[in-house]
């Protein structure tokens, strides 16, 4: 049978190039029709240290990353001694003679004979697409493409290194199956997390975001930045979080979309901010982009346990939305609705994101820009009863928003409880009204929210239930297991709060075995869900050391 | 023509005698003398006696949280240059709580007037010390006196070569309204420190405390020259100088964006063709 | 009937004296024997407004405020028309002539004639002492003890227009009861919720607190300072809310217990650290007095709108403890308990308090201070086994902890997850000890659970639950309930997690009907209770508006 | 006697070339010159790659969050003030996340040694501008260029009249080690900013341009002149001066505190018959 889907890891040292490597190659396989999954890991340093950067690709769609590496490249030798025993039967180890030449499945490369050490990872390029099948055009197209612009020499260079270990390994013999060629492949783009978030927040009219740097939220800054000047949008980094959340409330309240990413640590510090937005109305996405605390942690992993925290963010009482994407393409589609359910309804909105997911590459199938439009920012040119009111009560709880500066009419808000007026007040009967007014809100959101996405049997023996990045995982192991003939139905939370039971409480009811899959240690979902439902998940399949769930994982937990 | 009226006149939850009366009344003298109309005006503040006072102008106000005004000033004039952005709040809550948004604002020189009343003292949490309070001052929270050197925000500023830093007195109001004018007309960061009694909290630094060492600068003081400026800054005690103590003429933080140039951020289209463009990169 | 209960409310302008007042007539009252509970309503200003200082007084306990009011001593006219009406009948009110002549049931006092202005309040306290019976010799003694020792003169004068005050008064005909006299005065303190935290950290060994200000809490920190020199401790104002915390665990990481008090929007600022407790180790007992938010909300006023915030605070997971007091001696003792909890188990403890039980004095029974004992601050003088490791894995999650400097032995902590000697790693497999390590102390804290306080029925037919400072009003509605015939049960809950469900579930399936009170209006505490058991309570009585639920509002609020 | 083996040798997390090796090599120096011994000693530091450097030394240590090292460090100060306190960590963590405790550490004059880091860049989060990049300096963060006014932090320490304000540079490792055995005899709040060239994500300040710009101090030049310490803070460009810039003799923080007179507070006992009497005045 032909091996139709492959995992290959590089690993190395930070600094030896391994993600420019890892890029190219995604590149160029996506070019080639390929599906892929990109799963990073990396060290909180700068050089050194033992980085991996993995490719699952596949001639079918790929949901999730897999454990069993297929096609080990080996950037060093630490890389062959840690992953060795990862290689399945059939796997390839390929690395220089320093690096493994006595293991046994190895394919030695005479990197120092084939270019400087400072391109091994272009000669690495060229031999694993000759093990791949990839064409020698398609990939010298990706390599330009990426240094083509910047210094023609060096693009120069590079192409010669590339055929040169092109022509070395076609020389090969070598027992690894070139992947099969994809009969129709249909353009993709490849795009990561973090890079969809930003592009999903741009396309929905994005105009400012304000930020600390924090791994593994600064990316989606960056991508906002390198944009600003096309797409007419100020990115500023802020002295601290602090300052960040705050920026973006005076910026959305004088009348712009804005987005703040951050980490947990760094969120811990816009909790006041996100108070203010509650109480003043003030419409601002959160991205909280997590990775396994408490407090530094491990700073470049990833994890799923600030749920909890992020919807009892602030004190005092407020509605909010909180949306979890699961694949790059919900990063994208969610990171507009969050903007829009923000402006809808005035007030802090959460995209909550991770580590894996920040920084999975996947082939993605372009969006759709001419059918879309920015988001409606929910605001009014003039006021429609006299004197404006900010808080006017209004039976949605939602008031016409003006913008300071825009018409004659003043806008006062803020912080303090207040009348209609936004100024302060000492009234109590007032202060009902308003917590009743704010309240109200949450219906409206409610009549908004996504509903859990539901495949496989309506009442199966087992249901998998999941949030955020676990979805693809949740999802293979679930076709997994429906191999070995259990009727398998699973669940996943892009919007995790509010919960709304008749959206999924029938199907947990029909379920043999509800089980809650998630990167956590509390079991944060489940808790939630018992919370607003009373239904106890029968059993929890958590992760909290610091890698994605896989599917392998889960069939392991739930074998326990 | 705008008028003081124009500005409204409110019930204020301020204690008689209170030095913050005539910093209001200053405020509006230096809004109308430059022209503004309410609308044309954003006043931010955080939390304090202080910054109650934008409750107290009939303008556009968001008062924010305690100590974090001035990033929430700093969005709100990036998003909409065309407003002018005054933020007006104690010294708690500048110097204190915010006090790195104070150095921030300052290194970027964005166009905000900063009024800090300072009254040496945490006003509306009944009087424990404000990082301007002297050394020794004793209160509730301080029974042993101040331990730390009281922060000298004029100081700080002409060091980090702020573009306009002056010291003005609740008890001269005449010579506060004008300094507030000149701060208003100034493009880039201006800091207004305004010396404040409190007549509940501050029995050290009273009105007549103040009023006895107060003086204006000298017509000829030349508040362009930094080692001047510097020297002037550090002087307080028996005598403590009044006005425009140093000023330069750094490019604003909001000319250093080249979207900005365009004019404001509110209502531009969202470029739909350009983001296609962005998209093909990632095929 | 003998009025045994009377409740008298002093309305007026900050800035009038009227807390002055109203200490002196607690202290009074209480030196006479009876007792009392206050009930402080102030504004978010220093001079002007409306205050109250309302104290309900008897010859029996009192647990809960009242809504009625006997004897309403008015400062100004405004204090009549607001309160007019809530005045019982057979009450009185007293004002000034310019006040409230007009009203029947008044007693005019010639304020003018009896004292000068800035003397009004001793006035009023000579007027209404002897309405309620006072001795003058036990009222001029409060008295003294307020003014005498500060000024001789003053301490004269004062005296002087008390017994003017009292004379005048003695010669009133008033159709007001005076109280009965208290058979055998107990000897009680008086004393209020933030008091009763700072004593009982003292007695606990508390040596350090950083804090700044914010209504209100500040008190306690002001409480501890006053008391610094003679008790050995460092209170240090610190330059914003984020540098209290870290101080607080620099200062218990080198070796003293730490206290550190703050409200909503201070503490949001805090939950950064709070984690860092939580990973590095470090004992910190942080209090949160609560106040209405979102936001700055309602400064002065009170409100249970952060449980849910507190118990979720911090990214990342971690074990943590949340007392919820009910009664000012609750506060001392569970301040002690917190402390003692938090050094066992090596991280964030939690004390929840509010506005309403910060500022109300009460009728307290001196604490047996001589069979008291400074807490165990969990601290080891030497190695048990070496190299020594601040994180070393026991059974039960809690290492072994020296003091950096107290011996020759190195003591290395942090954020960052560790192995056990506490440097950084990046080794996944320590990852997943370590956070089973850190979750292993929950077990511990649990053992100590302070279990929720039962009363009346144990089967009843209504069972009122609820937390923290409200457990009076509960108690006391349940009491007036019983007397309509329904067999009624209360369950306080001072600890809010972890929650056992033993200590209470039985007692909710056995009730007819489950009722959760709360200050707030999302039902905190019927939320979790949910969560963590499957119970849905029937039905819940809250309240929003800043003000403390009363017996009288869980009775209307019942009958809806 | 303490050698610097005692202080140990660890693998770093750190890019070959990096200026961090120097310093931490001039760091343990002057702790053997100071005659300090690893249990006598705790270094707090935050995040980041400089505050990695604590993790390298055999000795107490507190590794705390990003920005938040001086507050830990204060607090360990005061409650054992025999503990020699050493805050280690870089500029984006002491001038950006935590710029208010700088000033408040300056203002307390805390007998802390403050050693800083100053890549002028993020080194560990790969890049982004720290509050000392130059204006106009091109980074991911910053496409169009930094378009805030760099933070001197040495202008600023000096201007707060801090008792302690030093320079190094981690090339002239000897020089470095002589500031830090001072500024660790020092009595209060001692900051040293040291030049590090960061050959990872700083291609302009690197170990060439500072090389060309340091010169150090002459012996003639005198501290204790504030006039002048504040013109030499103002120093920065084709010279950059290096050395103690200024010093003075404030009264510690913790001399403020009566309590801390009789000792740490460590171990003291909780004295029950005071109490009572405390307890007294509820009565
Ligand atoms: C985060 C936070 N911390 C503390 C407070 C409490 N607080 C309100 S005003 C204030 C001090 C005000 O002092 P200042 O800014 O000098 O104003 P003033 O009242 O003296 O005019 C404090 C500490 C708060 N509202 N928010
Ligand atoms: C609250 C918080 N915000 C952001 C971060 C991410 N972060 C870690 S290190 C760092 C900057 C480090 O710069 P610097 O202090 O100059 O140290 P360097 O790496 O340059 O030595 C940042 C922003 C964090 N850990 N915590
Ligand atoms: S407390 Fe002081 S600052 Fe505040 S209003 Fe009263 S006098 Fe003015
Ligand atoms: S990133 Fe820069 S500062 Fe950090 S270790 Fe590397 S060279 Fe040094
Ligand atoms: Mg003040
Ligand atoms: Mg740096």
């Amino acid at each position: 049978m032909e091996k139709t889907d492959v995992t290959l890891l590089i690993g190395g040292e930070a600094g030896q190039g391994l993600v420019t490597l890892g890029q190219l190659l995604a590149k160029s396989l996506v070019h080639a029709g390929y599906s892929i999954l990109v799963t990073q890991s990396y060290q909180s340093r700068i050089r050194g240290g033992h980085n991996t950067f993995a490719i699952r690709v596949s001639t079918e769609a790929v949901v999730a990353p897999r454990e069993s590496v297929d096609l080990l490249i080996a950037m060093n030798a630490e890389t062959v001694t840690l992953h060795k025993a990862e290689v399945a039967d059939g796997g390839l180890i390929v690395a220089d003679e320093a690096h493994g030449t006595e293991t046994d499945g190895c394919l030695v490369v005479p990197y120092q004979q084939l270019g400087e050490t400072r391109f091994a990872n272009v000669v690495a390029l060229g031999v694993v697409s000759v093990l791949l099948g990839l064409d020698q055009p398609l990939v010298a197209r990706s390599l330009d493409d990426f240094f083509g612009k910047k210094d023609h020499e060096m693009a120069e260079k590079n192409r010669q290194i590339l055929t040169t270990a092109f022509d070395w390994c076609d020389q090969q013999t070598v027992a690894f199956e070139k992947l099969p060629p994809v009969a129709k492949p249909i353009q993709r783009m490849v795009m990561n997390g973090n890079e969809a978030i930003a592009m999903g927040a741009l396309s929905a009219g994005v105009k400012f975001c304000s930020f600390y740097p924090m791994t593994p939220a600064t990316s989606i800054a960056l991508n906002l930045a390198a944009q600003a000047g096309r797409m007419g949008l100020v990115v500023e980094q802020a002295e601290d979080e602090i300052a960040a959340i705050n920026m973006a409330i005076g910026a959305s309240f004088a009348g712009v979309p804005s987005i703040v990413p951050t980490s947990g640590g760094g969120f811990a510090l816009m909790t006041e901010g996100v108070s203010l937005a509650g109480m003043s109305e003030t419409p601002v996405l959160i991205v909280v982009a997590q990775r396994p605390g408490p407090a530094t942690g491990l700073p470049t992993r990833t994890e799923q346990a600030d749920l909890e925290f992020v919807l009892h963010s602030g004190h005092g009482e407020f509605p909010r939305a909180i949306f979890s994407p699961g694949t790059v393409e919900e990063c994208f589609w969610l990171a507009r609705k969050s903007l829009e359910v923000a402006a809808k309804f005035q007030g802090p909105v959460f995209l909550l994101t991770d580590q894996f997911l920040a920084d999975s590459s996947r082939a993605v199938t372009p969006f759709d820009i001419d059918n879309l439009e920015p988001i409606d920012p929910g605001i009014e040119t003039d006021a429609s009863s006299l004197p404006y009111s900010r808080y006017a009560i209004t039976p949605s709880g939602v008031s016409p928003r003006l913008l300071p500066g825009m018409t004659k009419h003043l806008v006062v808000a803020g912080g303090d409880e207040h009348p209609v007026d936004g100024h302060l007040t000492e009234d109590l009967s007032i202060r009902e009204v308003m917590v009743e007014k704010r309240m109200r809100k949450e219906q409206g959101i409610i009549a908004e929210v996504v509903p859990p996405e539901a495949q496989g049997d309506e009442r199966p023996d087992l249901l998998l239930v999941t949030w955020g990045s676990s979805k693809g995982s949740v999802l293979e192991a679930a076709d997994q297991l429906r191999n070995e003939t259990t009727r398998v139905g699973t669940l996943h939370f892009s919007q995790v709060w509010p919960l709304v039971p008749d959206h999924f409480l029938q199907r947990f009811q029909d379920a043999g075995k509800v089980v809650c899959v998630e990167g956590n240690a509390f079991g944060q979902l489940a808790r939630l869900i018992r919370r607003e439902t009373g239904f106890a998940v029968h059993s929890r399949v958590l992760r909290y050391d610091g890698l994605p769930i896989t599917p392998e994982y889960i069939i392991r937990e739930l074998g326990d | 023509m705008v008028t003081i009226e124009d500005y409204g006149k409110y019930e204020t939850a301020w204690c008689p005698g209170c030095g913050n009366f005539s910093i209001l009344d200053a405020v509006k003298r230096g809004l109308v003398t430059s022209e503004l109309e309410p609308h044309q005006v954003l006043f931010v503040s955080g939390i304090g006696q202080a910054a109650k006072a934008p409750h107290y102008l009939n303008t556009n106000v968001f008062n924010g949280l305690h100590g974090r005004a001035l990033p929430v000033a700093s969005g709100a004039k990036l998003a909409n240059p065309n407003l002018k952005v005054i933020v007006e709040s104690g010294d708690g809550c500048n110097y204190g709580e915010g006090g790195n948004h104070f150095l921030a604002a300052i290194r970027r020189n964005i166009d905000l007037t900063l009024i800090v009343h300072d009254n040496q003292i945490y006003g509306l949490t009944k009087g424990q010390a404000s990082p301007t309070s002297e050394e020794g001052l004793i209160t509730k929270a301080q029974p042993e006196g101040v331990a730390s050197a009281p922060f000298n925000p004029i100081a700080v500023a002409v060091a980090m070569q702020a573009s306009f830093v002056a010291r003005g007195f609740s008890g001269m109001i005449d010579h506060l309204a004008g300094l507030l004018k000149e701060a208003m007309a100034h493009e880039g960061f201006a800091l207004i420190d305004v010396l404040q009694p409190c007549v509940s909290f501050n029995k050290v630094n009273t009105f007549a405390w103040y009023k006895k060492r107060c003086y204006t600068l000298p017509d000829e003081y030349d508040p362009t020259d930094w080692r001047s400026a510097m020297q002037t800054a550090m002087e307080w005690g028996d005598k403590i100088p009044l006005g425009i103590i140093y000023r330069n003429q750094r490019t604003t933080f909001e000319k250093r964006f080249s979207v900005l140039q365009q004019g404001p951020l509110i209502g531009r289209d969202t470029d739909f063709g350009e983001l296609k463009k962005i998209l093909e990169k990632f095929a």
